[in-house]
C-alpha cells in the first residue's frame, strides 16, 4: 500500500510542475501584460504611453527573461506569495484566503448532496433494471444531464427564492454569525451543483452495478443462499464503486467550473466570483494565483481519490 | 546432427517484465525440429510453452539464445529479411474467434498476408483464397463474403488455418489450436491438420496442455515444467516409459475413459506449481517430486540422453 | 442412508434470447439417490449448465427464463417454492461449485469473510465460532496455513487453492446435494485430480449427492456412479457409468467416446470425428436431433423424435436404432 | 416462475420510459428543424436580430413577435435562431477537432504503450487539472473572444475524454490475437493500426460525438452567460439568458425561452447519442 502511494506521489511531481508552468505561461504569453493593464491598454479611452508602460515593466521586473520570472513566481507560489493586486493593493494570497472557505463549503456540500442522491438512485435503478422504477429515475437523470448548471441555478432561484421565497436568492451569511442562515444561503447554490453532478454519478454506478451483477461471484453468492439485499450491499457495491470514485475525481473540474457560475448567480463571495471579477478587471496576478490554486487542488484531490481506490480495491495495490 | 533440423532452438531464454517484476518465462531451452516431423510441446499453464511458440516467430524474439531456421539465425536478420522469412513460418492461436478481426470479411482476412507480401494481382489473390478455403474443407462461395461472427468456433479455426496456409509456409506453430473447441469439433481439426501436413509437406510445432491430443498428433514430444525442458523423445517412448518423474505424474493424472481391458496408471502429483517469479533452486520439480534428494536442491540437472533419442533432465530418472 | 433425494420430471427451461425463444433444457427427467454421484456430460451449448442452474435457481444468463415440469427435492417441488423459501435451501441443502475459481470468488472481499458469511447466515454460528470453523474447514480442504489465508484476497491464491476455498464454502453446511459445474475445466491437469479427489472425499464423508458436470468423458468415467449424456438440450442416454462406457447404445455417445484421442492408442491414430455441428436450438429438426451427424440414420429418424426409453435394466437411451454391441 | 432472475436482466444504456418515437424520432426532427433554420436563417422571413423596436420592449408572445421581445425590444425568436447558430457551429467543430486529436493520441498511446503512453496520460492529467470553463474563460478573455478561439479552447477541453475512450478500446483490441496474427504475417505497425485497430474502434468512438456536442453546447452557453463568450451584440443563447436574468420576476420569458431552447437541443442530442451508442453496443456484442 505504501509503495502504491509512493508511486502515485512520484507521478504527482511532474504533473504539479507542468500545471504551475502552464498556469504561468499561458497567462504570461497572452497578448497584453500587467503593465498594459495598469497603463490602461485595451480599455476604451486609453492613450498608449510606451514610456510609461516600459517604466511599469521595469518596476514589476517584467523585463527579465520569462524563465527567471517563472521561477521567482513559482518560489512565490510555494511560500503563498502570489503578488499584489495592482488596483487595490491587496495581497493575492489574502484575497484568495478570504474567499476560499466559501467555495470549499459550496463544493463540499454539493459533492455530499450529489453522492447522497446518486448512490440510492444508482442502486435502485440497477436492481430494478428495465423495470418501471428504473425507467422513471433514468428519464429524470436524462433531463438533468441536459440542463447546464446556470439554467438549473436560475430555475432554482426563480422557484424557491423569487416565487416561493423559501431561501434567499443572493447573499452570504458567515457560519460564525448565523449557522442556520449560513446553511440556508448555501442550500440553493449547492443544490444547483449537486443536481448537475448526481445524474452522472448515478448512471455510472448503475452501469457498473449491472455489470457486476452478471459476474460469477454474484452467482456464487446467490448459490450460497444469501439474500438479494445482502448480496447487493456486501458483494456488489464495493467492486462497482471504482468507476464512481474515478468519475468523482474527473468531475471535480466540472464541479469547480459549475461553482464559478453558481457563485456569480447567487452572489456568493467565493473564489469563483473573485475570478470572474479579476478577469473583467484584468487582475493578471490574481487570475494566475486562482488558476494555480485550482489546478493544484485538483491534482491533490485526485491523489486522494487514487489512494481511496487503492483502499477499496486490493487488486490495484499490488 | 544440427544441420538436419529445420528449426533449431539453442539455449533460448524468454524474459518478461510484469508489473515491475522481471522474470524468465523460459530459461535455457534447447531442442530441434526435423523437417517434416510434428513435435509436441506439453506442459501445464505457466510452463512457458506458449512463450516458446511466440519467440520462434519473433513476437517477441527471445532475450537470450539462438533460434535457427534452415540454418539462419532469426534474430540476426534485418527487418526485410525477417519479413520474407515470415512466409515460411506461420502461427495458429488457441482462440480462433479472437484471432480474426471481427470487422473484416473472410476474403480480406485471407488476402491480407498476400497483400503484405506484395502480391498485387487481384485474380491471383482470389484464386489463392479459394484454393486454401477448399484445402480446409470450406466452401469458398458461401464463406468469402461473411464476417467471423457468422461462423462457429470450429469454422473460425479452419479460417485461421487457411490464413496460415496461404503463404505456403514450411513450418507452422500450432499454439493450443484445439483447446477452446468441443471434443467432436476437436477431432475434425486434428484430422485436418494431419491431412494438411501430409499434403503440403509441413513441419509442425504442436503446443498443448492435453497429453492425449499431443500424443495422437506428434512424432516426438517435449515436456516442459516451469520454464525448463524436462524431457524430450519419441512420442511412443515418452508415454510408455517416461523417464522424468514429472512426465510420469502428468500422464498418470489424465483421467481416461474406463474400459474393462485397459490398464490405468493412477498417480497423483502433490502440491501446487511454484511461482515463476521465485522458482525453486536446483531442479525446479523437486518441491513436488517423491524422488527428490539433497542433490536435487543444490544442482540443476542437465538434459542427458538416457535411451536412444530420449533426453531427460533429472538426477534420478525412472528405471524400467 | 440410501433413498431418493432428487427427482426431476419433464423439466423444460426456456431462455429468451435476442434471436428468439429456445428450450435450453427440453423434457429432461432423472432421479438421484442420497450420496450418489451423478455425471452429466455434453458439449458446450448442450444445456448441461442451464439444467444445473435451474435446479438451484441461479441464472447467469441475462435473459428471461421460464421453466416447466417438476424438480422434487426431498418431497418438495422446488419450482413452486417462493424465492424466499428457495433461498433457505440454497447454500444449506443444495450447494454449488462453479467452473472458474478465478471469477467465482469476490475479488475485493477477504477469503475469510467469504467463508464466514455462510457459516453465520446459514448455520447461525457466532462470528468467533465461525472463524474457528472456517479454519477447521480450510484445514480439511488441504489448505496450508489456513489461519493466515483468512485475511488474504483471492488474487493472492493459485487457481487450485481458490477452488478448494470454493469447495469449503459449498461443503460448510454439509449440504445434501452439491452441484459441481465443470469444477476443474479451468485448472491444470495435475491439479484437476487433486480437486476431484477432494470433492469425492468430502461428498463421501457427509453422504452428499453430487451432480458433476463435465465435457470430459475421462473425468465423468472415473468419478461418477451414474451418467447422463446431453445433446441439444435433451438427455440422449443415461445409465450406470461403467455400463455406459462399455455399452453405449446411442450413436452420439459412442461417437463422442471415439472422437477423443486416447492415451493408450499409438500416435497418428486416425480419430473418428463427428461431422458437422449440433443443430441450433432455435430451429431444432423434426425427429431425432442427431440425425444430421449420425452414421446409422434411417427414414424414421427424420420424421419422429425417439422417446427416451428403458432397455431392460436401467439403461435409458433416445434412439430408434440403437447400437448393438 | 417467470422471474427466476431477480437481478438485472438487461445491460446497456438507459431503457427509455417511452418508446423510440420520443427518444429518437422527435429529438431527430427537433435537431433537423433547428439545423435547417440555423443554416437558412438569412433566407427566412425573420426579424433582424440586432434591430430594436423601442415601441415594443419586453412584450410577451404575440402574432407579431412569436416569442416576444427582449429588454431592448429585439425579437426573441430571431435572436434564438441566430444564437443557436453560434452554439451549433461551436458545438460541431470543437467536438470534431477534439475527437480527431483524441483518437490519434488514444490509439497511438494504447498501441505503442511505454513512454509515449505515460506522456499522453500526463498530458491528459494536465489538461484536466484546469477546470474547463475556467480555462476557457481565461484564454478567451485575454486572447479575445471569437468563434475560432472558442472552437480552439473547447477542442482542447474535449481532448481528455476522447483520448481515454480511444485508448481504452485500443488496449482491448491490441491484446487480441488477430493483431498478433497480423504481425506474424509481417504487417507493419502502421498497417495494423490502420487496417486492424482503427476499424474496430472508430464506430464506438463516433457514437460518443453527439454526447460531446451536447456538453460543448452547454459550456458555450455557460461562457456566454458569464459574458466571456462571443461578445454582444452577436446573439448567443447564454448571453440572452444573462440579459434577461435581472428581470426574471417580472418578465421570466426573456430568460426561460432561450433556456428552454438550449435545454431541448442538448436533451435531443443526448437522446439520439444514447440510442446511437446502444445500437453500436448491440452490434459489438453480436460480434
Amino acid at each position: 500500500m505504501l509503495k502504491y502511494i509512493r508511486r502515485k506521489l512520484i507521478h504527482l511531481i511532474p504533473i504539479t510542475f507542468a500545471v504551475t508552468a502552464l498556469s504561468f505561461f499561458f497567462v504570461d504569453m497572452l497578448p497584453g501584460d500587467v503593465a498594459d493593464a495598469i497603463a490602461g491598454v485595451g480599455t476604451d479611452n486609453s492613450v498608449i504611453d510606451e514610456a510609461a508602460i516600459e517604466e511599469i515593466r521595469k518596476d514589476l521586473g517584467l523585463n527579465r527573461p520569462v524563465i527567471v520570472r517563472y521561477f521567482s513566481w513559482l518560489a512565490g507560489v510555494f511560500t503563498g506569495e502570489f503578488g499584489k493586486s495592482y488596483q487595490t493593493g491587496q495581497l493575492v494570497s489574502e484575497a484568495i484566503a478570504i474567499r476560499l472557505p466559501v467555495t470549499l463549503q459550496l463544493l463540499i456540500m454539493a459533492q455530499f448532496l450529489a453522492v447522497l442522491f446518486a448512490i440510492p438512485a444508482g442502486i435502485i435503478t440497477a436492481y430494478k433494471a428495465g423495470k418501471f422504477t428504473d425507467k422513471c429515475i433514468t428519464t429524470i437523470t436524462f433531463a438533468f444531464l441536459a440542463a447546464p448548471s446556470f439554467i438549473i441555478a436560475i430555475i432554482l432561484a426563480f422557484l424557491f427564492a423569487v416565487t416561493l421565497n423559501w431561501f434567499p436568492a443572493t447573499g452570504y451569511i458567515p457560519f460564525s454569525e448565523d449557522p442556520l442562515g449560513n446553511l440556508r444561503s448555501f442550500t440553493l447554490p449547492s443544490l444547483a451543483l449537486a443536481l448537475i453532478e448526481w445524474p452522472i454519478l448515478s448512471r455510472v454506478l448503475r452501469n457498473d452495478l449491472i455489470e457486476t451483477l452478471q459476474q460469477d461471484y454474484i452467482l456464487m453468492a446467490k448459490a450460497k443462499g444469501l439474500s438479494n439485499f445482502y448480496i447487493l450491499m456486501r458483494h456488489a457495491l464495493r467492486p462497482s464503486s471504482f468507476t464512481l470514485i474515478t468519475v468523482i475525481g474527473i468531475q471535480l473540474g466540472n464541479l469547480i467550473s459549475g461553482a464559478v457560475i453558481v457563485e456569480s448567480i447567487f452572489a456568493l463571495p467565493g473564489v469563483g466570483t473573485l475570478l470572474v471579477n479579476s478577469i473583467h478587471s484584468r487582475e493578471i496576478l490574481m487570475v494566475q494565483g486562482i488558476i494555480v490554486i485550482m489546478a493544484i487542488a485538483y491534482v491533490i484531490i485526485n491523489l486522494v481519490v487514487d489512494i481511496l481506490y487503492g483502499v477499496l480495491d486490493p487488486r490495484v495495490r499490488e | 546432427m544440427t544441420e538436419q533440423y529445420l528449426l533449431d532452438l539453442q539455449d533460448v531464454t524468454v524474459e518478461y517484465d510484469y508489473q515491475g517484476q522481471h522474470f524468465a518465462a523460459v530459461e535455457g531451452v534447447s531442442f530441434g525440429i526435423l523437417k517434416g516431423e510434428t513435435l509436441g510441446l506439453v506442459g501445464e499453464s505457466g510452463c512457458g510453452k506458449s512463450s516458446i511458440g511466440k519467440s520462434i516467430i519473433q513476437l517477441p524474439p527471445p532475450t537470450k539464445g539462438k533460434i535457427l531456421f534452415e540454418g539462419k539465425q532469426l534474430s540476426n536478420l534485418s527487418n526485410r529479411a525477417l519479413q520474407r522469412m515470415r512466409h515460411n513460418m506461420q502461427i495458429i492461436f488457441q482462440d480462433p474467434v479472437a484471432s480474426l478481426n471481427p470487422r473484416r470479411k473472410v476474403r480480406n482476412i485471407l488476402s491480407e498476408p498476400l497483400i503484405i507480401s506484395g502480391v498485387k494481382e487481384k485474380k491471383q489473390i482470389e484464386e489463392r483464397v479459394r484454393f486454401v478455403l477448399n484445402a480446409v474443407n470450406m466452401n469458398p462461395d458461401t464463406t468469402v463474403d461473411k464476417r467471423p461472427h457468422e461462423f462457429s468456433g470450429g469454422q473460425c479455426q479452419r479460417i485461421c488455418i487457411a490464413r496460415a496456409l496461404i503463404l505456403e509456409p514450411k513450418f507452422i506453430v500450432c499454439d493450443e489450436p484445439v483447446s477452446s473447441l468441443d471434443v467432436s469439433i476437436q477431432a475434425q481439426i486434428l484430422n485436418l491438420l494431419e491431412d494438411l501436413k501430409r499434403k503440403h509437406d509441413l513441419t509442425l510445432l504442436f503446443i498443448s496442455h492435453d497429453l492425449a491430443v499431443v500424443k495422437n498428433i506428434s512424432d516426438r514430444v517435449a515436456v516442459m515444467y516451469l520454464g525448463k525442458l524436462c524431457e524430450i523423445g519419441a512420442s511412443m517412448e515418452i508415454y510408455e516409459k517416461p523417464l522424468h518423474p514429472y512426465t510420469h505424474g502428468l500422464i498418470g493424472s489424465v483421467p481416461s475413459i474406463l474400459y474393462e481391458n485397459k490398464k490405468i496408471r493412477e498417480t497423483e502429483l502433490i502440491g501446487e506449481i511454484p511461482s515463476l517469479m521465485n522458482p525453486p533452486s536446483g531442479c525446479r520439480f523437486r518441491t513436488r517430486c517423491s524422488r527428490s534428494e539433497e542433490k536435487c536442491e543444490n544442482h540443476e540437472p542437465d538434459l542427458r540422453e538416457i535411451r536412444k533419442g530420449q533426453f531427460v533432465a533429472c538426477h534420478f530418472p525412472l528405471e524400467y | 442412508m440410501a433413498g431418493l433425494l432428487l427427482e426431476v420430471v419433464s423439466l423444460v427451461t426456456s431462455l429468451a434470447t435476442k434471436s428468439g425463444k429456445l428450450n435450453a433444457v427440453d423434457e429432461v427427467s432423472f432421479k438421484i439417490d442420497r450420496g450418489q454421484s451423478f455425471g452429466i456430460v455434453g458439449e458446450s451449448g448442450s444445456g448441461k449448465s442451464v439444467l444445473s442452474r435451474t435446479i438451484i435457481r441461479v441464472h447467469a444468463e441475462n435473459r428471461i427464463v421460464s421453466t416447466k415440469g417438476e424438480i422434487i427435492f426431498e418431497g418438495r417441488n422446488l419450482l413452486s417454492l417462493p424465492e424466499k423459501e428457495m433461498r433457505k435451501i440454497r447454500g444449506r441443502e443444495i450447494a454449488m461449485v462453479f467452473q472458474n475459481p478465478m471469477s467465482s470468488l469476490n475479488p475485493v472481499k477477504k477469503i475469510g469473510e467469504q467463508i464466514v458469511e455462510v457459516l453465520i447466515q446459514k448455520l447461525g454460528l457466532s462470528r468467533t465460532d465461525s472463524r474457528y470453523r472456517a479454519i477447521e474447514l480450510m484445514n480439511s480442504m488441504g489448505i496450508a496455513e489456513s489461519e493466515k489465508q483468512l485475511s488474504n484476497y483471492p488474487m493472492n491464491l493459485s487457481g487450485g487453492m481458490r477452488q478448494r476455498i470454493a469447495i469449503a464454502i459449498a461443503m460448510a453446511p454439509e449440504p445434501k446435494l452439491l452441484i459441481a459445474d465443470e469444477p476443474t475445466t479451468a485448472l491444470d491437469v495435475t491439479i484437476q485430480g487433486q480437486i476431484l479427489n477432494l470433492l469425492q472425499e468430502q461428498t463421501n464423508k457427509f453422504n452428499t449427492a453430487i451432480i458433476l458436470i463435465s465435457h470430459n468423458l475421462g473425468v465423468i468415467s472415473r468419478y461418477t456412479d451414474r451418467v447422463a449424456v446431453m445433446y441439444s438440450g435433451q438427455f440422449v442416454e443415461e445409465s450406470a457409468t461403467a455400463e455406459l462406457m462399455k455399452n453405449p447404445m446411442m450413436p452420439y455417445t459412442s461417437a463422442l467416446m471415439r472422437s477423443v484421442p486416447d492415451l493408450t492408442s499409438p500416435p497418428h491414430t486416425k480419430l473418428r470425428a463427428i461431422d458437422g455441428m449440433p443443430p441450433s436450438l432455435l430451429e431444432t429438426p423434426q425427429g431425432c436431433r442427431f440425425q444430421e451427424r449420425c452414421q446409422g440414420v434411417r427414414d424414421k429418424c427424420f420424421s419422429e423424435m425417439p422417446e427416451i426409453i428403458l432397455n431392460g435394466g436401467d439403461h435409458r437411451y433416445r434412439c430408434w436404432y440403437p447400437l448393438e454391441n | 416462475m417467470t422471474n427466476i432472475t431477480k437481478f438485472a436482466q438487461r445491460l446497456g444504456n438507459i431503457p427509455p420510459l417511452v418508446n423510440a418515437i420520443f427518444t429518437l424520432w422527435i429529438p431527430a426532427v427537433w435537431i433537423s428543424c433547428l439545423l435547417a433554420m440555423v443554416i437558412f436563417a438569412d433566407l427566412l422571413p425573420l426579424y433582424d436580430p440586432f434591430e430594436s423596436d423601442f415601441t415594443a420592449l419586453k412584450v410577451r408572445g404575440s402574432p407579431e413577435f412569436w416569442l416576444g421581445t427582449d429588454v431592448l425590444g429585439r425579437d426573441i425568436f430571431s435572436r434564438i435562431i441566430y444564437g443557436s447558430r453560434t452554439s451549433l457551429t461551436v458545438g460541431f467543430f470543437a467536438p470534431v477537432c477534439g475527437m480527431l486529436i483524441g483518437l490519434f493520441l488514444g490509439i497511438v498511446s494504447g498501441y505503442y504503450r511505454g513512454r509515449l503512453e505515460s506522456l499522453v496520460v500526463g498530458l491528459i492529467d494536465i489538461i484536466l487539472a484546469f477546470p474547463n470553463i475556467v480555462l476557457a474563460m481565461c484564454i478567451l478573455f485575454f486572447a479575445g473572444a471569437s468563434i475560432v478561439n472558442l472552437i480552439i479552447v473547447l477542442s482542447i477541453t474535449s481532448i481528455p475524454a476522447n483520448t481515454r475512450i480511444a485508448r481504452a478500446s485500443t488496449l482491448t483490441y491490441a491484446k487480441r490475437d488477430f493483431v498478433l496474427a497480423a504481425r506474424a504475417q509481417g504487417a507493419s505497425h502502421l498497417r495494423i493500426l490502420w487496417r486492424e485497430i482503427l476499424p474496430n474502434i472508430i464506430l464506438p468512438q463516433m457514437a460518443y460525438i453527439l454526447s460531446f456536442m451536447s456538453i460543448i453546447i452547454m459550456i458555450e452557453g455557460s461562457l456566454a452567460f458569464l459574458g466571456v463568450g462571443v461578445p454582444p451584440p452577436t446573439p448567443t443563447l447564454g448571453g440572452m439568458i444573462a440579459q434577461g436574468f435581472p428581470d426574471i420576476n417580472t418578465d421570466p420569458h426573456i430568460t426561460f425561452l432561450p433556456a428552454l431552447f438550449l435545454f431541448l437541443t442538448v436533451l435531443s442530442l443526448n437522446l439520439i447519442g444514447d440510442q446511437l451508442r446502444s445500437r453500436v453496443a448491440v452490434r459489438e456484442s453480436a460480434i
